[in-house]
């Protein structure tokens, strides 16, 4: 037996290298290719809805649909009962629209919207400070979605859940070339640290930055 | 080429460290941290709009203002109402919980049922409401054609508000003088008053304004009268100064927040506060001038006072010390806005009419009655203004019969309703058997006293049908369950609590639609109603119970629908002279009415004492919902570990009676009554008499603890019918 | 099978047969897949496996955690001695510290990952590790410390005579002993650190007053009693597995001149150490208790178990006692008082870190609260078990297999 | 643990506490390198030697 | 560690009970678990392993029938800022992986439940025992699960929970104050649901830095006390009896 791996050694040297790099390109394409298609599910949203078109038809831009209620919260994504006031009855030819009014208008039900930007349960963030407080854009965080004509696929990780949009479509999490491709903590920070954000004062006695509790819950 | 296991070790070497060059490790590390954080058995709640719906909570008398948060449809939270008279904004365990009740899946009744099984047996078969309405119909009808529409008869948890009334209109125009509602402390002191101040109404305690409290056993802080009201205005009392001596046996909430605590044997009371008057008079102590001019018989019964209950006697009777006895008898009388109050922790039992009459002549005697910080009488709720019921024939004949319970014969001159009879009249066959009962919100197996006998009784009653939301002991015992909305999903109006000072009316509403197939009972009588026809169908002239509702509440309506509420702000008592209705126009501490009544200064409880030495009495806590709903489990987890223990309840037991039981703390003792035996653990307190035990009410439920009524016993009080019993005799061994 | 085992043994060692060796560790490996059941059913089910409550978050996992990592000092010191210190003659011994070193770590890690209520995010200690926490530095010390006794024990793995025979291995193996001193000094370095951090997890809780002791800058004196009990209870607990292994494979292993100065060594450090601990009780007993409201036997009357006995068991016989024997020469070269020795020793360091961490967690602090007692869950006491389990069937397969002590052909011939 | 992590401060700790930690760990992991890189290294002289 | 040198003029939210107003009724218990989504099990009698962020102590006086006095005493948590406040409270230092911290701009300690993974250093570092784990996961019979707050995180298995001040509403009051264009959130803005339901008014919440909120006169009140004072963990609740033996209890004070 002993003799039998010696030889074996000697023959098969010039492989033991070939083999190794055999595994590393093997474990790069799987880790790099294979496994993200893996990891995300893709979901087709229920209605394909066209931004551009209802931009075009509002005053108040975003917020005539994605609007702050009394209390400050905010609404999220319009319930039937707004968008019920034109689309009572179909109004054009658009096949996606005749899907709406015929599956959710005429039997009262909620559009299930997938959300792409949905944060876990543990956040709290207020839409209002952002808005209202800090006067910023809803593109610095959402992009230009307002411009779009068409949903794009939702995906999902299948382990944690989350949207993909909120990870970041780089797998690596590390390449990010506009503000709203990914929304992570530390995207959050990238304001909420006391050096460029001067009302992000030092309130955090861990990590003098800002409190946990300020986007925690 | 052969590959080798060296190969193969190359390739896993770089397999290796390739993969830890990729994101796949990392990412995976990171996402299954993700998962953990998002498991799908950890219930994430769906977010959405705000709002709040203002109602009332009826899962007590007490009736305070509620403000339910709901998020889209779901109701989330309840909070007490801001600027609700009762309770202004605050709110007791009990009501904090209500949505537990609400969502509880299991409990709730989803649908009419039909027994199926044994009765007990919990075997149900869903029906429809139909079939439900015209089971009970048919029942009805045949009984009405045989004469025996008097042999229906119907619980309801309280005499007051349109349902109730509805129910009761419902009986009498069906032919059945037997509408039941339980007694409660209120009640005796409402006739306690009546008989000496000659008026029908009910008790107020203007207890924020008073400076003095002397309390035999009301449980300001257990639950007693409009439980938030009385917390905070025993707050504002002891802010202002005001001193509260607390007379039990045990050492109770209000006790512990008493400036005095004083023990006395129980049953005692009567004498004790007898005790007081004798010190009161003999140190001539009380208001001459009300006492010289508005009352009567005063001279009389002092001189019954003074020649037996000297502080000697009333300390050998009591146990409390002489010099005690003198110096808050003084104290009380000396004070500026003295109230004595009886009453029995939440005041869910009565008292007997010697003890309150007894506790009310020494409000006469300090003169605090109907002024600023005194008791008041305030006006029953009128606002129920319907026409009478249109009787026919077979009705006349049903109505004429005796109750079921005697009540208002003439030994039971001043009970309105003997419910605590009922079990033993139905299991001895007196009077007449009842064929069909009716249960609305009430659980009378759970409520009444010795649970077996109760049961015994329910079981000869051919046919129950309980309106009621959830599965409980009386449910499980009835052959027709017809599930009403809960409090949270229906109106209901809701009258002056016990024990408030102003007129009030509160106004339940649907907070969220009916989750289930349920019905309001009231709707379910109005059906039914219109189903019996004739002079019946035309008592009701109403399309629903809202409909009633409205047309009752007429002008109040509005009101009550946008604010909630509805208090006569501006009530106050009149002067004392106009409010005494007696005979004489004055409070009487004597009369006719009073002398006639048997005298009952000392209860005994139940049981021989040579083989029961100890006495077991039942104590309320805020903790515990002891009325017919079952403390939802926010509360049993509220309830101390000396309380309940794993499934056990907990006994309490001064430390040293528990030596001469050789017991230490957590033992296990089997506890024997005259009315049944049970296992449970000991608990060494020094908040109660030697050779007194204690045990909660409100447990039982669930297989939680025990049910204090499958141990006590009645005690029939002979003035006034009702059941006194607060205790009975116990012995106990080691397990 | 029995000629493929031979060529596992390295040359000139006996060993008992493959049956008798197979039969044994069949026996242990049951208890191991006991506690390997239960470690599944606590990572499942959750926590609530458990008799922890939540005046009990810390119970016997941490006390043994604590304990095998004072116990495993054995290897750090000794390293130390041998490598920095120079001091030769402990080289005969250094590879079973190693080993009980290795195993006790692995244990503690392992334990630790059965402790935390979510393991699955037990790397958020390293990657959002806040530096202030006591825990943060044990947990990165006791990583790091880990990788150094792995890298310590590879070399003595690539001796086993078959994969001596790779060159690379063999190489690896002589590669790694040449630069083992500096392996040696930074696992010292970091030893010292979280035998002192684990002291200060309960040193700085000043919500404790049974546990909080001052001390300078950020470490409190419990910081250095940890460090210095280690080392001089380690290297005990390695005698005392050394006459372990000897009586139950019925050899000579290592010289008595190398036991005795290791023991001579623990006895003036255990002798100091008690001096030090002593000198710590009474600080606290003076000067930290008083301001804070509490007096010294406030901590141990009013209770049922936990008396002045303890802290005499702790201090005097597992302390100054063996302190004494071992700093004796007349009685440290008596067997059976070294073996007393060494166990006394043991036992006190372990009764010191069930009374930091556990007794400390009995204590109420709340005067209107009590005394909180708790009895381990049958799931508790088998993981506990397992680390003994899996260091028995690691060190038997070790002594089978691996050249552990030099001394053993001289001594055996 | 590594700057870019938000927890990170800038401050003296956090050099104390990370500045050893990596330090020990660079240690270790140069230390281990060495040894690798060496012995590969000594192994294919040997095998070249063996050969010649 | 920060020097919180603006801490003096920042917020400190804190809390009053005046003990001879509080009944030991359990409405605070309540609330707290109705608004923070507490879980419960089948046996809660076990208080061990019961959470309950608020919880009820039944003090007494240790003498013997009829002498015995009883006060309740409610402890939620005490947002200690350890001495001279700079946030060195005995939980948030020792938690090593930055799930507990201390705000200086509130004084509220915060935990993170997502961050935690359940080493529960904290809470044998807290001396009052504020601090709870999750044993099991909370799971609520068929149906309750309908009425959770959506303001507030419901908890996995295997973290440790613990009182928040409700910094939830403080978070919807901010919020709300964001949207109205205003900067400051008033005082009956921000209440804890256990203030608000106590029936006996016992408790007060407010900041205590403000001259201005209820909180700031309560606290000089010659009767306050804090629990464990001498240990120097500096907590936010103060508590108010004019019954001596519950002030030595509270405090420490041995005599």
């Amino acid at each position: 037996m002993d003799a039998l791996d010696d030889e074996k050694k000697n023959t098969s040297k010039g492989f033991g290298i070939l083999f190794f790099i055999i595994g590393v390109i093997m474990s790069l394409i799987i880790g790099w290719i294979i496994f993200p298609k893996l990891l995300y599910s893709k979901k087709n949203q229920p209605i394909d809805f066209n931004h551009k078109l209802h931009m075009a038809s509002v005053d108040n831009g975003c917020a005539s649909c994605h609007f702050l209620r009394k209390d400050g919260s905010f609404s999220g994504s319009p319930k039937l009962s707004e968008c019920i006031g034109c689309h009572s009855q179909v109004q054009g030819q658009d096949p996606e629209e005749l899907k709406f009014v015929e599956q959710y208008v005429s039997k009262n039900r909620e559009v299930p919207w997938l959300i792409y930007s949905k944060q876990p349960a543990c956040v709290f963030f207020s839409h209002a400070a952002h808005i209202k407080g800090a006067k910023m854009d809803c593109v610095t965080c959402h992009g230009y979605i307002g411009e779009s004509t068409s949903l794009k696929v939702y995906e999902q990780n299948r382990i944690s859940g989350y949207s993909r949009d909120i990870w970041g479509k780089d797998i690596s999490g590390i390449l990010k070339k506009n503000s709203w491709d990914s929304m992570k903590m530390d995207d959050c920070a990238v304001c909420h640290e006391s050096k460029s954000n001067k009302s992000a004062r030092e309130k955090s006695v861990q990590t003098q930055k800002e409190g946990c509790f300020v986007c925690h819950k | 080429m052969k590959v080798s296991r060296r190969d193969f070790l190359s390739l896993g070497a770089g397999a290796t460290i390739g993969t830890a060059l990729t994101p796949l490790p990392w990412k995976l590390m990171d996402d299954v941290s993700i998962w953990t954080q998002n498991w799908a058995w950890t219930p994430f709640p769906e977010d959405g709009e705000v709002t709040y719906v203002t109602s009332t909570c009826t899962l007590c008398p007490g009736g305070c203002g509620i403000m339910v948060r709901k998020v889209n449809n779901r109701a989330v939270k309840i909070e007490g109402l801001k600027g609700h008279p009762l309770n202004q904004g605050g709110i007791c365990l009990l009501g904090l919980s209500g949505l537990q009740l609400l969502y509880d899946n299991k409990k709730r009744i989803k649908t009419p049922l039909k027994r199926i099984g044994k009765k007990g047996e919990e075997k149900f078969e869903p029906i429809s409401w139909e079939q439900a309405i015209s089971e009970v119909c048919d029942k009805l009808s045949n009984l009405r054609l045989k004469g025996e529409s008097h042999t229906v008869a119907g619980i309801v948890s309280s005499k007051f508000g349109v349902l109730n009334n509805l129910f009761k209109r419902f009986l009498t125009a069906y032919g059945s003088p037997n509408f039941l509602t339980p007694q409660s402390g209120s009640d005796s002191y409402s006739t306690a008053m009546f008989l000496m101040q000659g008026v029908d109404c009910n008790a107020g305690f203007d207890i924020e304004n008073s400076s003095f409290i002397l309390s035999f056993g009301a449980g300001l802080i257990e639950g007693w009268g409009s439980p938030v009201r009385i917390f905070r205005e025993r707050t504002n009392f002891n802010q202002n100064g005001g001193k509260l001596i607390q007379i039990e046996p045990r050492l109770s909430n209000t006790g512990a927040k008493a400036d005095k605590w004083l023990p006395l044997k129980p049953g005692a009371e009567t004498v004790l506060a007898l005790g007081f008057a004798h010190v009161i008079i003999k140190e001539s102590l009380y208001k001459k001038d009300f006492i010289n001019t508005y009352t009567q018989g005063f001279d009389k019964w002092k001189q019954t006072i003074i020649d037996t209950y000297t502080p000697s006697y009333v300390s050998k009777i009591t146990g409390v010390k002489e010099e005690e006895i003198i110096s808050i008898a003084m104290d009380f009388a000396k004070s500026s806005f003295p109230i004595a109050i009886c009453g029995n922790g939440k005041d869910r039992t009565p008292e007997s009419l010697s003890h309150s009459m007894a506790v009310h002549s020494l409000n006469g005697l300090v003169g605090n009655i109907n002024r600023k910080g005194g008791i008041w009488t305030v006006p029953l709720p009128d606002y129920i203004n319907w026409q009478e019921a249109l009787i026919d024939d077979i009705a006349q004949n049903g109505i004429k019969k005796e109750r079921i319970d005697s009540a208002g014969t003439k030994q039971y001159i001043y009970a309105k309703s003997l419910l605590n009879r009922l079990p033993e009249v139905v299991n001895l066959g007196k009077n007449y058997p009842i064929n069909l009962l009716f249960i609305s919100e009430d659980n009378p197996i759970y409520t009444l006293p010795n649970t077996n006998d109760v049961i015994k009784a329910f079981e000869k009653i051919p046919f129950i049908v309980n309106f009621t939301s959830y599965l409980d002991e009386t449910s499980v015992h009835s052959d027709l369950i017809l599930p009403n909305h809960t409090y949270l999903e229906r109106y209901e109006d809701v009258s002056t609590p016990p024990y408030f000072i102003k007129p009030i009316i509160s106004m339940a509403k649907p907070v969220i639609s009916p989750i289930f197939n349920t019905k309001h009972t009231g709707d379910l009588i109005i059906s039914m109603a219109k189903k019996l026809g004739g002079k019946i169908s035309e008592s009701f002239p109403w399309d629903s119970y809202n409909d009633c509702l409205k047309k009752t509440l007429n002008d109040k309506w509005q009101m009550l629908e946008e604010g909630g509420f509805w208090v006569n702000s501006t009530f106050n008592p009149s002067k004392a002279e106009n409010q005494f209705k007696t005979a004489s126009g004055k409070f009487e501490f004597l009369n006719a009415a009073i002398s006639a009544l048997s005298p009952g200064d000392i209860i005994k409880p139940e049981g021989d004492n040579s083989v029961f030495p100890l006495i077991l009495i039942a104590y309320d806590s805020i903790r515990l919902s002891s009325g017919f709903i079952e403390s939802p489990p926010f509360l049993i987890k509220a309830v101390e570990s000396t309380i309940l223990k794993q499934n056990d309840v907990v006994v309490e037991i001064n430390p040293q009676t528990a030596k001469n039981y050789s017991l230490k703390e957590g033992d296990r003792i089997i506890l024997t009554t005259p009315k049944g035996e049970a296992k449970t653990k000991v608990h060494l307190f020094d908040g109660i008499m030697p050779d007194i035990i204690a045990l909660p009410k409100g447990l039982g439920h669930s297989n939680k603890g025990l049910n204090i009524n499958n141990l006590m016993g009645q005690i029939e009080d002979p003035s006034s019918g009702f059941n006194i019993c607060s205790g009975i005799r116990a012995k106990i061994a080691k397990a | 099978m029995d000629s493929l085992d031979r060529a596992f043994i390295p040359s000139g060692a006996k060993r008992c047969s493959l049956f008798q060796f197979t039969s044994f560790i069949s026996v242990i490996g049951i208890v191991f897949l006991w506690g390997v059941y239960a470690m599944l059913l606590i990572w499942i089910k959750g926590l609530n496996q458990t008799n922890m409550n939540d005046a009990y978050g810390f119970a016997l996992w941490i006390w043994a955690d604590l304990a095998v990592i004072a116990l495993g000092g054995g290897a750090f010191f000794t390293g130390l001695l041998r490598y920095v210190i120079g001091k030769d003659e402990l080289k005969n011994i250094i590879n079973y510290a190693v080993i009980i070193g290795f195993i006790c770590y692995s244990s503690a890690l392992l334990i630790l990952a059965i402790d935390i209520g979510q393991p699955l995010r037990g790397w958020f200690i390293f990657w959002h590790a806040n530096v202030h926490s006591m825990l943060t530095e044990v947990a990165f010390c006791l990583s790091c410390y880990f990788i150094v006794l792995t890298i310590e024990y590879l070399p003595l793995i690539f001796e086993n005579p078959q994969i001596d025979k790779i060159p690379f291995y063999h190489k690896l193996s002589h590669n790694m002993h040449d630069v083992m001193a500096i392996f040696a000094a930074t696992g010292a370095f970091l030893s010292f650190f979280h035998q002192g951090s684990l002291g200060g997890v309960s040193g700085v809780m000043y919500g404790r007053p049974f546990a909080y002791r001052e001390g300078i800058f950020i470490w409190p004196w419990t910081f250095f009693l940890f460090t210095w009990s280690a080392a001089a209870c380690g290297p005990c607990f390695t005698i005392a597995l050394t006459k372990l292994i000897e009586k139950i494979t019925k050899k000579k292993l290592v010289k008595d001149n190398v036991i005795d100065l290791l023991a001579k060594i623990s006895g003036w450090m255990l002798a100091s150490y008690t001096i030090a601990k002593i000198i710590d009780t009474i600080y606290w007993v003076y000067s930290t208790l008083p301001p804070q409201g509490h007096k010294f036997m406030d901590f141990y009357s009013n209770n049922s178990f936990y008396g002045l006995w303890i802290l005499i068991l702790e201090v005097v016989i597992g302390g100054a006692v063996p302190a004494f024997i071992l700093v004796s020469e007349k009685l440290r070269c008596n067997k059976s008082y070294l073996t007393i020795a060494v166990i006394l020793a043991i036992i006190g360091v372990s009764v010191n870190r069930w009374v930091m961490v556990v007794q400390a967690l009995a204590i109420p602090v709340l005067p209107f609260e009590s005394w909180t007692f708790y009895i381990p869950s049958w799931q508790e006491v088998a993981t506990t078990i397992l680390p003994v389990a899996y260091g028995v069937i690691l060190i038997a397969l070790s002594y089978r297999y691996l050249p552990i002590f030099p001394q053993e052909k001289e001594l055996n011939n | 643990m590594f700057p870019f992590v938000f927890e990170w401060v800038w401050d003296m700790p956090h050099m104390v506490f990370m500045g050893a930690l990596w330090y020990a760990l660079s240690i270790i992991g140069l230390g281990m390198t060495y040894c690798i890189v060496k012995s590969v290294i000594d192994v294919s002289k040997k095998e070249t030697d063996n050969h010649h | 560690m920060s020097e919180a040198s603006n801490h003096g003029a920042s917020k400190m939210y804190g809390m009053v009970i005046d003990l001879d107003k509080c009944t030991g009724c359990g409405a605070c218990m309540v609330a707290c678990m109705a608004e923070n989504n507490v879980p419960f099990k089948e046996d809660e009698s076990d208080k061990l392993k019961s959470i309950t962020w608020l919880r009820l102590y039944k003090l007494n006086n240790g003498k013997p029938f009829p002498d015995v006095q009883i006060c309740y005493l409610p402890r939620p948590c005490m947002h200690c800022g350890g001495e001279g406040n700079h946030g060195h409270s005995p939980c948030v230092s020792v938690c090593p992986a930055t799930a507990t911290d201390y705000d200086l701009e509130t004084g509220i300690v915060s935990q993170i439940y997502t961050r935690c993974f359940g080493c529960r250093y904290c809470m044998a570092a807290c001396p009052y025992h504020a601090r709870y784990f999750n044993w099991w996961d909370p799971v609520w019979p068929e149906g309750m699960e309908r009425y959770l707050n959506p303001n507030v995180s419901v908890r996995m298995r295997g973290v440790v929970e613990k009182c928040s001040f409700c910094y939830h509403r403080y978070q919807i009051a901010k919020n709300n104050a964001y949207n109205n264009g205003s900067r400051e959130v008033l005082e009956h803005e921000y209440q804890t649901a256990c203030t608000q339901a106590c029936p006996a008014g016992s408790i007060t919440f407010g900041d205590l830095n403000n001259p201005k909120h209820e909180v700031y006169k309560l606290k000089q009140n010659k009767n306050a006390f804090r629990l464990l004072e001498k240990l120097k963990t500096n907590p936010k609740v103060y508590y108010i009896s004019k019954l001596e033996w519950v002030r030595k209890l509270g405090d420490n004070y041995r005599s």
